[in-house]
């Protein structure tokens, strides 16, 4: 048997991770692969990747790819600033940061902003569940309006779409997929990692345990039609993982999630003009007032200064530097003293 | 009369935001040219404009820095604190006040009255700036009364004007039409003056801020991420204005990053980060950010990175007085955020060691690999202090247990990221991008090697090392200075900013005939050496500028339980920086409430 | 063989989310309505479904309720802790192992071992359910094993199963053949068996959130803003629940607001908010959420606004073990925040407490205005616990010094908001909206009249009256409870869900000969009343679930100085709920240590 | 001399606050009088009022108005938050909440957020001037790019404009005006005082202290004309507050500030549709293209409902409940315990 080699000679089975604890059948499983795919496919010395992530189950997944590359799973919500520290001290890095939407939507909201006001240099995944999961599913701020959980309150609050709010705030680089459209991510992701600036993906990454919703305007209760009274409330069923899908540029799909729900995934067309934040928010607008999520490459400013060149930082990585280079020599503590004396 | 030489207070009560402020320095800095033992303090408040300010300026003899028991020179420029200000004035105060400010003109039995129509005069030379230059004409009153050298005034206004010719010509004018006119309308009743002395070639004014500010770069920072809050802002302001100038490289580009970040969480996630990056990174706050930044705090505990983070004290809880000093963070530090957690604090009491903990912090946090806090407080970080020398680091960086190479990774038996293998409780790390024995950094549970771990067994492990790490610290840390009296009756622990004012509280006590033995504490844990010194006196008092007796907290916990019963705590805050006479008469009554002078 | 009848403990191993929590709490519910002293602890991970998991059942003639110092039966489901689970088993464990899984059948000397086809069986029963149902075929076994009643056994899988025949018929289904192929399969070679006992009518099971849930609806809360996070998160989702019955008005309108927060420090502002508004505001956390409420919660100390905080510590510091527990938080609770502060802190140590504290919690806050914190942990919030009663509040509610009527504000002679007329150092307040002599709440230094003021008496003034008012607090707030013995040698402090296992502790110390006396600490600041148990006592020891003697350490710095040497600190963490044998073999080793035994 | 009344017998010294600590000339003091006229003209009573801020120059300004009003200045950042839970406790409070643009959209962005989410029953002024006055002139995070401060770094981020975000989030009233537009921003606040929801109002407010910019892309350089040399660094200038300016709908005009540097301000047409999201972006992003700011009501949504009534709050305000109405009856108590047990 050979074994496929990408552009720098390693296989493939040196860009995976350990084994994962998420459920069976979570998107965030299949996002994890997706990047696995990806950066092999880019050809990236997988060391060279920082591996970011706040708390929550997507945050747990960076131990699940990437297990040459260092990572850091920090607080919930602030890894946005834990990556800029990390990327601006190592200006070699490639920052590839792994977040949840409560994680970035709520708590973290501040710190998603304004890394991408500062247009951070590093790849910033959303996986979009509108749920807790870790904490056993209450809704995140992404979730629809009038989403109702079986236990609970309906969500009476505006959702937030991440990818406006991204578009909006100028961010460089603006996609969204989903978990089971593996061809697609995959290209999204090899684009992002080859962006210098922020690279926003929103993935829609179905929670097969908590993200059963009783009554929503896109959902019918597949719980009915199941063993309802066997749903014990810590047995978690195995799902598998949403089929995958591959929807042709401008065209739209129906996707049956794994409890019933329909989820309509439609594909910017050829004539999208991604330079543009107007035809980015046109598109989302309509695609939300069909109950649609439009996916690919919403938007796309390559002109724009990454943090690390608006810092005009040493082209030696700043954790490399000399002890020269970070300690000025006593010559010049000496005229400042004088200067102080005089 | 006998006449007062160089041995007495001024007071100037004026309003913020008028030019005042340069006013008082150049006052400072023509005493201190003269080779005048002299300190400021600025009592400002928390706003822009407008509001009260008062400026105390002792020139003592003895080298005294803290304000004095009581004022000798009044200046009143205030109308909102007229009467305040007329009241404190004790019998024999001289009173100097602008005739022009509508409110009656001050009476007070035993005083000696002086008043000028400042205002007017100021009118009289630029009349859009007159509110300022009003501030000009109390400086030459007071260059005629106390006999200030002229030559050395004009340096000294040249100096704060930075040389801009217009700036500088306009208010020597203003002084020196003062200057005369007081010279020929104020019948001098008074005893006080001023007298020229030899002056050190070497002292020269700093504040701790800008000395911390040097000292980082000194020490190698490569980030600085930080929020603005008072009174720490100025340290970041300040490496911010030095860096252009020492740390550029070769094509001008920078060696340090700095983000003024959208919150203190922001910042210290930063920190987290560059520092696990490799990076010798560092922020500065008050309390307010210290409490936001906690969580985070604990994080790099737990997960080990190295960081710095300056508390600028000031006067808390919550909002508090933001323009006021205060010892009261030092509990907080020493613990900060939730669980099991305890941090090496440095704690400067001058403008040298400002300088020198700021560089040597970084090595700290390195060498054991967390959270190194540097503790000042705004008396010591935004008042002016005389300073002799910054001395140019004597040691070679210590970056710590950092593996940078496959050889060096290989030399190391059994190697685990959270490993003990040199039995210091200090483990080695790798850095990212290396792609030596990755691991994911995580604030859960994890075993020696990084990977992620609920076991008991191997998380008590952990922490033990960990706690043994910090308690390695005690004698890496900047060790107390001692200054011993051979009674060893009496001992006084105090640290930071009390440095200032402990020698006049040593000679109030001397002079009620008690001998006091000194340990300054400057780093926490503690040294051995406080235990030694408690042991070696009969009584020691911990003596602090906050309610609670934080330190003493400390103390009493962590002493072995014999000693306690030798330990009291003097503790006293109302947001002014120390003056000597309270904390002595404390000292008194806390000497006598525990049976000392039987 | 003699029969070992109702003292032994059971291990669990099975993996989360395959539904053995359900199969081990029908077991605990069957041991408890059969009137044998039980307890169950579920040592879970922190994820949703996959990872190892333990539950332990402590069967126990003496009512011990802390998990055993040695397994007696061990059962095996789970094939990642397979080695490990065989490993721990001491000679004469009884094993009981699924079949089913793919490892080598347990083989260990001195073991009794018994094996099922767990899996298959489950499956010939469900085969898309089977992975749920093989955990009922253990529940079958030892039913057989341990001769459990059959007809409790029923009641208790009706009970998990809240009615749902479907579900309920099927788990039984596999339960009795399960019992059934044990009965003609297993030849039974232990001496483990269980004997019905007379049931205290009145015992029933629940945890120590779902009573803080129950306890806070009683207390009148109005407002709960809350963000998750476990092991806190089943208060708030408890609230969410219970509302609609008993917190609705006539209107069918809601008495209290819930508002999932987007974070801690929203959560806590939100308190805050509401507190000062008038209402009874709460929320509930962990360590991490505390931290991040720092700043806030010092505006509420400094600002003297009502509130309440729960946290249900788990093991920290930063992310720690998240769903282990621990005592790590409590001197974070107590002197939270930066700047000289100190906080009520609420320890409640078994069910009735947590619900009593729970609504006793507003009327200390609203009495005191400020925050109290409310003190659990996970062990006591999230396991199940035998408990006998919720006392109906025996109080009108205490809504402290609120002047809701000009008439009431005209009866205070000198009223100001910051005031304190009454020499309790606690002041009168108005609300919002009353329009009664308004002010401006701040966090910086206000007057007694709460007007902005920097002045430094005024100032520490203010800080001494905060001082006083929490100091008062010392003997309203839970006194400790005591359990003397005559001899007064050794005293035992000690706090929280360590309640559970001081008995057992207690007896071990006991059977070396030792008696000693308890005080187990309900609130800080310290009743006095623990000063004179100290004093009572030759020597004491604090014994807590940390690793730095948290409690030791205030008790340390606030008992009188002489009273310090007869302390010493017990403190041993490691994120699983206490085991007698440790603390009382570390409580003996400190007494020889520190000389007891001589 | 007679004294004019309102509508509820109240002459306008009723409304008045405290002497203002700010700057002369700040234009934080204008909206303070607009706050007070506002008030005054929609005739509320005083005390109805509760005011709340955070930390800065404009969250000190509750203490200058509306004196026999209730007032929370808070922590930074975490103003919405407070006066949600004040909200919720009294229903019968208008909220009336100040904020900078340092307190709003930096640490407190997240909370700005989520309170819009909420639609919490406010009424959100934010004193716009583009820096953070109270520290002393750091730039904040909705000053334009490429600003350069007379000392320290070109600021490199992208602005963020308060109002675009707000309707993007849906947020039910969203207006801007400028400090010296007194009559403009005297009707915005009273529409906004009437609305039961949130009205965010984002108002220029020129800080004449630090707000001096050296070079900026639309003002020049006033302290080359002037004594540059003598503003010390503690030497604040006396300016007077901009001149009124009352801008008619669809019209703009140049406004002359301290620092001689231009504000192009624009007034909405009276053709704008202010209940389309969609024409509100599309006139800010209008006016961005021509370096001007549109002012006036840009959006409004009437028919969300408000966070109290998405809460289904009782009648009466929760702070006056009774004792019967905040604890269960014990017989309550009693059955749950009964059921306990069984
Ligand atoms: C400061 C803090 N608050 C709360 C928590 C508890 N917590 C853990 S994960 C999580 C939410 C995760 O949601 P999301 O980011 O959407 O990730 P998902 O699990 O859905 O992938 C929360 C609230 C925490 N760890 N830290
Ligand atoms: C937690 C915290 N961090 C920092 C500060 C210091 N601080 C006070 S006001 C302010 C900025 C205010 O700016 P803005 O909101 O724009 O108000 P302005 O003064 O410009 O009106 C800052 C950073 C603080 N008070 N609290
Ligand atoms: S709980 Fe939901 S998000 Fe978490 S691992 Fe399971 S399926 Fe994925
Ligand atoms: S500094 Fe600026 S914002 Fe603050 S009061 Fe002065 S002018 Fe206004
Ligand atoms: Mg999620
Ligand atoms: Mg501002």
């Amino acid at each position: 048997m050979t074994i496929r080699l990408n552009v720098i000679d390693l296989p493939k089975s040196d860009y995976t991770g350990g084994p994962t604890s998420l459920c069976a059948g979570c998107g965030h499983n299949q996002i994890s692969n997706v990047v696995i795919n990806a950066a092999w496919e880019n050809g990236i010395k997988p060391h060279q990747i920082a591996k970011m992530s706040g708390i929550g189950c997507s945050s747990k997944t960076p131990a699940y790819f990437l297990g040459q590359a260092h990572g850091f799973n920090t607080v919930h919500g602030r890894m946005p600033s834990v990556s800029t520290g990390a990327r601006m001290t190592n200006t070699d890095l490639k920052v590839l940061a792994v977040s949840g939407d409560g994680d970035s939507a709520s708590i973290g909201i501040g710190q998603f902003i304004h890394a991408i006001r500062r247009n951070v240099n590093m790849v910033y995944i959303i996986e979009n569940n509108g749920v807790y999961g870790l904490t056993k599913g209450q809704y995140s701020a992404t979730v629809e309006k009038g989403s109702k959980k079986k236990k609970g309150l309906v969500n009476e609050s505006q959702p937030i779409d991440m990818c406006k709010l991204a578009v909006n705030l100028g961010a460089t680089f603006v996609a969204r997929s989903f978990s089971g459209a593996k061809k697609q991510l995959t290209s999204l992701l090899k684009a992002a990692l080859s962006h210098d600036g922020i690279a926003i993906i929103d993935v829609i990454s179905p929670c097969v345990t908590f993200a059963n919703n009783d009554e929503s305007f896109r959902s019918y209760n597949y719980v009915k039609d199941n063993d309802t009274e066997l749903h014990v409330y810590d047995y978690i069923p195995h799902f598998s993982p949403v089929e995958q899908v591959d929807i042709p540029a401008g065209e739209y799909e129906d996707i049956e999630m794994h409890d019933g729900s329909i989820l309509r995934l439609e594909t910017v067309g050829k004539g999208h003009d991604s330079s543009s934040p107007v035809a980015a928010l046109t598109a989302i607008h309509e695609a939300e007032i069909d109950s649609k999520h439009v996916t690919g490459l919403l938007y796309y400013n390559a002109g724009q200064p990454s943090l690390s060149q608006s810092l005009n930082l040493s082209d030696t990585p700043l954790y490399q530097l000399s002890e020269e280079d970070m300690r000025p020599d006593e010559a010049s503590l000496a005229d400042i003293l004088t200067n102080f004396r005089s | 009369m006998e006449p007062i030489v160089n041995d007495f207070s001024i007071s100037i009560a004026t309003v913020n935001g008028t030019g005042s402020q340069s006013a008082n320095l150049i006052l400072l800095q023509t005493l201190f040219d003269m080779g005048v033992p002299v300190s400021g303090k600025n009592l400002f408040p928390s706003n822009i404009a407008g509001l009260p300010t008062w400026y105390i300026l002792r020139v003592s003899n003895q080298g005294y820095q803290a304000p004095g028991d009581r004022v000798h020179i009044q200046v009143m420029m205030n109308k909102t604190t007229w009467e305040k200000d007329l009241d404190n004035c004790l019998p024999g105060t001289v009173i100097i006040y602008n005739t022009d400010v509508k409110m009656p003109p001050p009476e007070k039995e035993g005083c000696i009255i002086y008043g000028t129509a400042m205002t007017k005069m100021a009118r009289s030379i630029n009349p859009k700036l007159a509110r300022m230059i009003a501030n000009m004409v109390y400086v030459g009153v007071l260059a005629d009364l106390l006999s200030l050298d002229q030559a050395i005034l004009e340096g000294a206004v040249a100096k704060q004007f930075n040389g801009k010719e217009k700036a500088i010509s306009l208010n020597l004018q203003a002084i020196n039409m003062a200057r005369e006119w007081s010279a020929e309308n104020i019948e001098k009743q008074d005893p006080y003056t001023i007298e020229a002395e030899e002056k050190d070639p070497d002292n020269f004014f700093t504040n701790g801020n800008e000395a911390i500010a040097l000292g980082s770069i000194y020490g190698g920072i490569t980030m600085l991420p930080w929020y603005p809050i008072t009174p720490s802002t100025s340290i970041a302001e300040g490496v911010a204005a030095w860096l252009p100038k020492l740390r550029q490289d070769k094509d001008g580009k920078s060696t340090c990053a700095i983000i003024q970040s959208e919150d203190e969480l922001a910042a210290v996630g930063m920190v987290v980060g560059a520092g696990w990056a490799g990076g010798r990174a560092m922020t500065c706050t008050s309390g307010p950010g210290i409490s936001l930044m906690s969580e985070f705090i604990g994080l790099a505990y737990f997960a080990e990175v190295p960081g710095v983070i300056w508390d600028v004290n000031r006067t808390g809880p919550s909002t508090g007085l933001p323009t006021r000093t205060q010892q009261g963070d030092l509990s907080m530090l020493y613990e900060a955020s939730h669980g099991d957690t305890k941090f090496p604090v440095l704690i400067p009491g001058n403008m040298e060691e400002c300088f020198e903990f700021a560089w040597r912090a970084f090595d700290y946090a390195e060498q054991l690999q967390t959270i190194v806090f540097g503790f000042s407080d705004l008396d010591l970080g935004m008042n002016q202090w005389s300073c002799k020398d910054f001395k140019y680091p004597d040691q070679p960086m210590n970056r710590g247990k950092i593996l940078r190479t496959q050889e060096e990774l290989d030399a190391i038996e059994n190697y685990g990221r959270y490993r003990d293998v040199d039995g210091d409780g200090i483990p080695y790390r790798t850095l990212p991008g290396s792609g030596l024995a990755p691991y994911l950094t995580r604030g859960t549970g994890r075993d020696e090697d990084g990977n992620y771990s609920e076991d008991p067994i191997v998380y008590h492990k952990n922490m033990q090392r960990l706690k043994e790490k910090i308690n390695g610290a005690r004698t890496i840390l900047p060790q107390p200075l001692l200054r011993l009296e051979k009674e060893k009756e009496v001992g006084i622990v105090y640290y930071g900013s009390m440095e200032t004012t402990i020698q006049e509280i040593d000679d109030q006590l001397e002079a009620t005939g008690l001998m006091v033995s000194q340990c300054r504490v400057r780093a926490l844990p503690l040294s051995p050496e406080v235990e030694k010194f408690i042991a070696e006196h009969e009584t020691t008092i911990i003596l602090e500028i906050n309610r609670d007796g934080q330190l003493y907290g400390i103390i009493r916990k962590e002493i072995p339980i014999e000693l306690v019963p030798k330990v009291h705590s003097v503790a006293y805050s109302d947001g002014l920086p120390p003056r000597a006479r309270i904390y002595s008469d404390l000292i008194l009554e806390t000497l006598r409430r525990c049976g000392h002078d039987n």
